[in-house]
C-alpha cells in the first residue's frame, strides 16, 4: 500500500539541504512511499511552518516529518494528529508535548556539552571566554550554549561577552572583532553556529593573534569551518549527522504508519570534530 | 473713526521668523459691521498678521483682543471658538474630501452630544444639504458635489474657502485676496458675500491688491510696508493716489 | 445597461477583482485549493495579518507607517503568557495582550508627536528594537512560553459553521474601524490630517491627538492579533511576527491604499491581506520550494498591483467613453 | 564672535555633534573604544551599511524607498562567488557584483517608472523577495560560497595607515557621489525631482531618467557593498545583509535626512551609518547581553534623533537671538 | 487683423478629463509681437488649454503649429525647446531650491558639452549672476538670494517664475494669471516686462481675470466659455462692457 508523506524542515541552509536529500534518497530506495517537502524562510518563521503542517494535511499526507521550528507548533500538529496523522519530531524535541510518534535528533543539550568539555580540557581557572550566540530565543540554539556552559564545569571560566550573531558571518566577525578589542587577554571564543565560527576566525587572524595564543570552538562543522580548522586557527567544532537523522525519522514513521512499533526517541548523536579527525566527517 | 470697543484688537504685534522682521509693532482695530482693508505690497506683514490672529503662529510681541478682552488665541481653534474665520491665502483645503466635507472640516454635524467629539456619529446627511444650499446660495457652479474638491479650478476651490468662512463666522471674517483667482462673476459674489457679511453686522478684513475693490468696499484702510503699519484712512476716488503711495512707500 | 457600463461596474470592484483572477487560476492549478478545509486554512492563516494590516492601514492614511507591530505583537503573546501564569483567565490575558499593544503604540504616537521628530519611522523602528529585545528579556528561559486559556485557544483555533473563530475576530474588527473611520468624527479627523496635515491645523483639528490614537489603534491591532496567534499555537514567543511590519504595509499597498495619505479604506487592508494569504498558501500546496516561492510571491505581487495599475487605466478609459455616449 | 553665534556654528555642524557626543559618552564608558584598533574595526564594521545608505540616500532624496538593497547585495555576493569559480579574476569578480547590483536597481527603476507604480515600496519589496530566492536558487548548495580573488580579499579586510581599505572605498563612493549630487547637472535634476516632481515634469527634467537612474546607482552601491562584504568574509552568502534595508535607511534619516525629498546630502548618511556603527560597538565592548542591546539600540536611536530634533530648535532661536542684536 | 502666419496657432483642440469637457474645440492664434488676452469664468478652460500648449497635457484631437508648422508637443521639453515658456497658475517652482537653482531648473548652464546633459558639471556662478541680474532688472526684493524660496512670499515666489519665463523665451511667453498674487508695485512690474517682451518681438499669451490689464495690455482678447470660443475682439475701453458680457455668457 502506497503511504503519502509530509516533509517539513526550517529554513534553508545546508543542514536542512542534506536531511531533505536524504528524505529524497529514501524515497527513491522505497518505491512505496511518496514525500511532499516544505520548508519556512527563516529561523522565526512560525507562522510560515504552521501554514505548511496545515496545507500538507490538506494534501492528505498520513504522516509529517518535522524539524518543528519553534515549541509552538505543538497546538497544529495535534490538530493534524486528530486528523489521522502520525508526527515524527526531527533534529529537536517539543518539551513537554507527547503527540509524537518518534524523535530523531541531535540532542543539542549533549553536543553542546561535548563542546563545553572540549573547552574545559585545554582552558584553566581565570581563563576568558566569550560566546557567540545563535539567533535569541530559538531552544536547539540556546541549548548549544546551555549545553557547553554545563560541560564547562569544573573550571572557573569568566564569560567576558555573549553577543548575538543570528548564525550570519557578518554579525559574527563584528562581535568577535569587538570581545578581541574590549577583552585583549581573551583566551577563548565559542561560536553556537557555524558562519559565526568561520567570522570569528576571521577577526582573530585580523587582528594578527597567533593560533595557539586563543581557543575557538564551533558548532555545526559547516560554512568556512573546514578552512579554519585546516589553518589551524578554529580548534575544534561539533559535528551532527543530518542525513542519518533524516533518514532514521523517514523510517520510523514509514514503520509507524504501517502498524509496526518504534522507538519514542532515536539519537543521530553527534561527535567532535578536529582538524586530526575532520577527513572522517567531509 | 469709531469709537466703540472694537470687535478684534491688535496692539504692538511683533513677529519674527529667524532673520526677518515680518512685523514691527503692529495695532490695528476693526468693528462690527465694517470692513477693513488691510494692505501692503507683497512681504509687507500682510499674511503673517493674519496667521497670528487666526492661531497659525504665535505673535512674539503684543496682544490681540475681542470686543476689548485680552485672548490668547494659541490655536487655529481658539480663533475659531472665539469667533474669528479665515480665508487663508493657500485655502486650507481638503483634495481628498468632497466640498460638503470640506465645509464641515474641523466642526462636524454630530451626535449624540454625550460622546466624547471624536466618537460622535457623522450627521452626513444634515451636513451635504446645508452644504449644497450655501453653494447654492454663492451660485457657485461645482461640477460634482460628491466628488474630491482635488480637480476643481483654482477659482472654483476659492469660493468653496469663501462660502466655508461665511457660513461659520461669528464675529470675525478675514480674507486673505480672497479674489486673487476669481472670474469676474466669482468675485462679484464674493464681493456680494462679503457686503452682506457688514450688514450682518461682522466685522470684516480684507487683504487685497485691487484697488478698485477696495474703493468700492472699505470702510476704513490700514497700510503695511516692511511689516510697520504707515498709514490709516477711509478710502475713496479722491485719496486712491495717496494709498497707492503707501502701499510702494514712495511718501516716505 | 451597455456593456461600457457593465465593464465600468466590474472594473471598479478594484483589487477585489485581481483576488478573484487569483483564485481561479490557482484552483486550477490545484484541486486541494478550493477544499473547505482549505478555504478555513486560508482564513486562519490570513487572520493575524488582516487584522494587524487594518491597523496599519489607520496610521498609513495619516501618511504614516508603523514598523514595530511585529515585535509590538511578540511582546503582547509573551506577557499573555506571563498572564496566564498568574490568573487562567482569559479576561485577564486578553486584556494583557490588547493593553501592551495599545500602550506600546501609545508611546510611538506620543514620541512621534510631542517629541516632534520629523518621521514616524525612527520611533517604530526603536520601537520594534525595544519590544524584540523586552520580549526575549521577559519571556521565561528567554523563549516560547507554552499554555494560553481555553477561550483565548478557541478563539485561534477552533471553527464554528465551517469559518475559524479568527474569522469573527477579524470581522469584528473590521466593522468597528469601519465605523469607525466611515461614520465618526474620528474618521473625518483622519482623513483630513492624511490629505492635508497644515489645513488640519487651520481648521481646529486635535492633529496631535489623531495622530497619536491612530498609532493606538495600530497598537491594539497588534494586541489583538497577538490574542488570535497565542490561540492558534496556544503559546506566547519573543519570535513571533518576525517581518509582518512588511507584510502588513504591503497587504495595506497591494489592497490599493495609498502612501499619499488620505486615501484608501479598511477593505483594502482586507483584500491586501488575503491577497498574500492566497498566495502563500496556493504556493505550499504546490509544494514549490523555498527559494521559488521566495521569487514567486515577488513576482505575483508585482503582477497584481500592475493588474491594479491597468484596471484604472482602463477604468478611467471606460468613463470617457461614457461619458462621450452620454 | 560673539557667543551666540559660535554656539550657532556648533549647532549647525548638526548631527555631527549628536555622534561626537556620543563617542565622548562612550569613550568614558569603555577605555577600549578609542583604541586605534577599534577605531579601525569601527571602520570596517560601518563601511557596508555606509556604502548602502550612501545609495539608499539618493533614492530616499527623490521621495522613493528602497528594500531591496538587502537582499540585492547577497545575490551579488553569490554571483561572485559563482564568477570566481570560473575566473580567479579580482576585475571579473567585482564586475559581476556590481553589475548585478546595477541590474537589479534597473529592475526596480524602470518597473517602477514604467509601470506607472503608485510608490517604489512594492516593487522594491518584490526584488527583494526574489533577489533572496534567487541567491539562494544560485548559491551551490544553497549556502555560503567561499573563496574571492586576492584584491577583492584586500579590500575588505587589509589595512593601509591603520584604516581599513574598505574605508577608502566608503571613501571613493562618497566622493564620486558628491560630486555627482552637488557639482553635476545629475544631481541638481534628483533634488528638484525630490523637491517637486510636477513642477520637474513642466521644466522639462527627464524625471523617468532621473528616477530609474537613482534607483540604478542605488543598486550600484549594494553592489560596491558586496564587494566588501564578501571581501571581508572570503565568500558570497545568500544569507547576507538581512534587514539591511531598515538599516540603511535609519542611517539616511539619523543622519538628518528627510523622507519629504530633496533635503539632505551625503554626509547624513555617512553620518548615520557611523553612528549606528558606533552603538552596536559599544555594545559589544560594554558586553552588554543580547536582549538589552536590541533595547538600548532602539533607545539611543530615539535619543540620538531627538538630540537633532532639540539642536534644530535652539538654532533657530539663536539665529533669532543674533538677528535681534544685528 | 493680423494675416501673417502666426507664431502659435491651435486648431479645434478638444480635451476631456473623465466625465469633463474641458476643451471642446478651440482654435486660435498668436501672432509675434502682440499680447494676446485668454478671457473667461472660472473652470471656462484657459488653463487647460495652457497645458496642453505647453506639453503637460496631450491634446485629445486638434493640431498646434508654431511659425505655421504642425509640431508635435508632448512633452514640456519639447514646448520650452519649440520656443515656448509658460509661467504656470501654481508656479512651478522648487521649495528647495535658490531662486538662482529655480531659474536654470531643466537647463541648467554646465559644461563640457561633449558630455552627455546629466553629467555636466554646473556652472554655478554663472547661473547665480545672471539670475541676478535679471531679478535686479524686474526690481523684485528678495529677502536672501542664496536661501531656498519656500518661505518667500506670494509676490515674491511670483516674480520668481515670471522672471524666469522672461529670460527664456524665445517664441511665445503664455503667462497664466500672472499677477493674481502680486501687490501694485510687482504687477506694474509685471507688466512692464510684458510690454517688453512684446517690443522684442514675442508673442504673448496672457490669462488673467483682471479687465484693467487686458484694456491696457491686449491687442486681441479671445474668450472661452465652458471650454468654447464664444468671441474674439480688440478690447478697448467701448466695448468693455461687451467683454464683461461675453465672459459671463450673458451675450448668449
Ligand atoms: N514661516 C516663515 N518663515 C520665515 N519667513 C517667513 C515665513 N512666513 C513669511 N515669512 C517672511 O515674512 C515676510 C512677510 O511675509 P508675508 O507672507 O506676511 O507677506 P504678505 O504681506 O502676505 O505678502 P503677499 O502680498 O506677497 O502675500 C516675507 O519677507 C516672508 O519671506
Ligand atoms: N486634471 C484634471 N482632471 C479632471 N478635471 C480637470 C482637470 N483639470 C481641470 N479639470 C476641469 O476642467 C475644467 C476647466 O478647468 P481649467 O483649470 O482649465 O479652468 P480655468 O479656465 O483655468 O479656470 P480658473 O480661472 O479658475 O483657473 C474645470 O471644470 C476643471 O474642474
Ligand atoms: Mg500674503
Ligand atoms: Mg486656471
Amino acid at each position: 500500500e502506497d503511504i503519502k508523506l509530509g516533509f517539513i524542515t526550517k529554513f534553508p541552509v545546508p543542514f536542512f539541504a542534506t536531511m531533505e536529500n536524504a528524505a529524497k534518497a529514501y524515497a527513491e530506495a522505497n518505491p512505496g512511499v511518496e514525500i511532499v517537502y516544505g520548508q519556512g524562510t527563516s529561523a522565526t518563521d512560525i507562522e510560515g511552518q504552521i501554514a505548511l503542517i496545515e496545507s500538507m494535511v490538506t494534501q492528505g499526507v498520513q504522516g509529517i516529518a518535522i524539524t518543528p521550528v519553534d515549541p509552538t507548533v505543538a497546538s497544529t500538529l495535534d490538530k493534524a494528529i486528530e486528523a489521522g496523522v502520525k508526527v515524527v519530531l526531527m533534529d529537536n524535541n517539543i518539551p513537554d508535548w507527547d503527540g509524537r510518534t518518534a524523535l530523531a535528533t541531535t540532542d543539542n543539550y549533549n553536543a553542546g556539552k561535548i563542546a563545553g568539555g572540549y573547552l574545559k580540557s585545554v582552558l584553566k581557572d581565570g581563563d576568558t571566554l566569550g560566546i557567540l550566540e545563535g539567533v535569541p530565543g530559538v531552544p536547539s540554539l540556546d541549548d548549544r550554549v546551555n549545553g557547553m556552559l554545563e560541560g564547562l564545569e569544573g573550571v572557573n571560566v569568566n564569560i567576558v561577552g555573549r553577543g548575538a550573531t543570528n548564525c550570519t558571518e557578518e554579525l559574527g566577525i563584528n562581535v568577535a572583532e569587538d570581545l578581541l578589542t574590549a577583552n585583549p587577554d581573551l583566551r577563548a571564543i565559542y561560536a553556537a553556529c557555524g558562519p559565526p565560527a568561520a567570522g570569528a576566525a576571521r577577526a582573530i587572524t585580523n587582528a594578527g593573534i597567533a593560533n595557539d595564543d586563543i581557543v575557538l570552538v564551533g558548532f555545526d562543522f559547516c560554512c568556512g569551518e573546514e578552512e579554519a580548522l585546516e589553518a589551524g586557527t578554529e580548534d575544534a567544532t561539533v559535528a551532527q549527522f543530518p542525513s542519518k537523522m533524516a533518514e532514521l525519522g523517514v523510517d520510523a514513521l514509514v514503520k509507524a504508519i504501517r502498524g509496526e512499533k518504534v522507538e519514542s526517541l532515536i539519537d543521530s548523536g553527534a561527535a567532535l570534530v578536529t582538524k586530526d579527525n575532520m577527513a572522517e566527517f567531509k | 473713526m469709531n469709537t466703540s470697543t472694537p470687535a478684534l484688537a491688535v496692539h504692538q504685534a511683533r513677529k519674527r521668523f529667524g532673520a526677518v522682521d515680518a512685523l514691527r509693532g503692529v495695532s490695528l482695530a476693526a468693528h462690527a459691521g465694517e470692513v477693513l482693508a488691510l494692505l501692503g505690497d507683497n512681504g509687507a506683514g500682510k499674511s503673517t498678521l493674519v496667521k497670528c490672529i487666526s492661531g497659525v503662529h504665535a505673535l512674539d510681541e503684543g496682544e490681540i483682543q475681542i470686543d476689548g478682552v485680552p485672548v490668547a488665541i494659541s490655536t487655529p481653534a481658539a480663533a475659531r471658538s472665539a469667533g474669528v474665520e479665515t480665508v487663508y491665502q493657500d485655502l486650507a483645503l481638503f483634495d481628498n474630501l468632497t466640498p460638503a466635507q470640506n465645509f464641515y472640516c474641523g466642526r462636524e454635524l454630530s451626535g449624540p452630544a454625550w460622546l466624547p467629539r471624536g466618537l460622535r456619529f457623522l450627521s452626513s446627511r444634515a451636513m451635504d444639504s446645508h452644504a449644497a444650499e450655501i453653494i447654492d446660495r454663492l451660485k457657485v457652479k461645482l461640477p460634482k458635489f460628491d466628488a474630491p474638491v482635488a480637480l476643481m479650478s483654482g477659482g472654483q476651490r476659492q469660493a468653496i474657502a469663501v462660502a466655508r468662512a461665511a457660513m461659520f463666522a461669528r464675529k470675525v471674517v478675514i480674507l486673505d485676496e480672497p479674489t486673487a483667482a476669481l472670474g469676474l462673476r466669482e468675485s462679484r459674489k464674493v464681493l456680494d458675500l462679503i457686503l452682506q457679511l457688514r450688514a450682518e453686522g461682522k466685522a470684516i478684513i480684507l487683504i487685497t491688491h485691487n484697488m478698485e475693490h477696495v474703493i468700492e468696499l472699505a470702510d476704513r484702510a490700514v497700510v503695511l510696508l516692511q511689516g510697520r503699519k504707515v498709514g490709516e484712512l477711509k478710502p475713496d476716488r479722491t485719496n486712491q493716489q495717496e494709498l497707492v503711495s503707501m502701499i510702494v512707500g514712495a511718501g516716505a | 445597461m451597455t456593456a461600457v457600463s457593465l465593464g465600468l461596474r466590474l472594473l471598479s470592484v478594484g483589487p477585489l477583482l485581481i483576488l478573484f483572477a487569483l483564485i481561479v487560476v490557482i484552483s486550477f492549478l490545484t484541486p486541494h485549493f478550493l477544499k473547505p478545509g482549505n478555504i478555513s486554512n486560508i482564513l486562519a492563516q490570513t487572520a493575524v495579518i488582516a487584522i494587524v494590516a487594518m491597523g496599519q492601514h489607520l496610521v498609513i492614511l495619516t501618511r504614516g507607517i508603523d514598523l514595530s507591530v511585529g515585535a509590538n505583537l511578540a511582546l503582547a503573546t509573551v506577557i499573555g503568557a506571563l498572564a496566564y501564569r498568574v490568573a487562567d483567565s482569559s479576561v485577564v490575558v486578553i486584556l494583557a495582550m490588547v493593553v501592551t499593544g495599545g500602550l506600546v503604540g501609545a508611546v510611538n504616537g506620543i514620541v512621534y508627536v510631542f517629541g516632534r521628530l520629523p518621521h514616524p519611522f525612527i520611533i517604530t523602528l526603536a520601537t520594534l528594537s525595544v519590544c524584540r529585545g523586552l520580549a526575549l528579556e521577559f519571556a521565561v528561559g528567554h523563549t516560547t512560553m507554552r499554555g494560553m486559556p481555553d477561550f483565548v485557544s478557541s478563539l485561534g483555533g477552533s471553527w464554528i459553521f465551517g469559518a475559524p473563530n479568527s474569522f469573527f475576530v477579524v470581522f469584528g474588527v473590521a466593522a468597528i474601524l469601519l465605523v469607525l473611520t466611515r461614520m465618526m468624527v474620528w474618521g473625518r479627523w483622519t482623513y483630513a490630517v492624511g490629505g492635508k496635515p497644515e489645513a488640519a491645523v487651520q481648521m481646529g483639528i486635535p492633529v496631535r491627538w489623531v495622530l497619536v490614537s491612530a498609532y493606538v489603534i495600530s497598537g491594539l491591532c497588534a494586541g489583538i492579533g497577538a490574542v488570535v496567534l497565542a490561540g492558534r499555537t496556544q503559546a506566547g514567543s519573543p519570535l513571533y511576527g518576525n517581518l509582518l511590519e512588511l507584510d502588513t504595509i504591503a497587504a495595506v499597498i497591494i489592497g490599493g491604499a495609498s502612501f499619499l495619505g488620505g486615501r484608501g479604506h479598511i477593505g483594502h487592508a482586507l483584500i491586501g491581506a488575503v491577497m498574500i494569504g492566497v498566495i502563500r498558501n496556493a504556493l505550499n500546496l504546490l509544494g514549490v520550494d523555498v527559494f521559488f516561492q521566495m521569487i514567486a510571491i515577488g513576482l505575483v505581487i508585482v503582477i497584481a498591483v500592475e493588474g491594479d495599475v491597468l484596471r484604472n487605466h482602463l477604468e478611467a478609459r471606460a468613463r470617457t467613453m461614457q461619458a462621450g455616449r452620454a
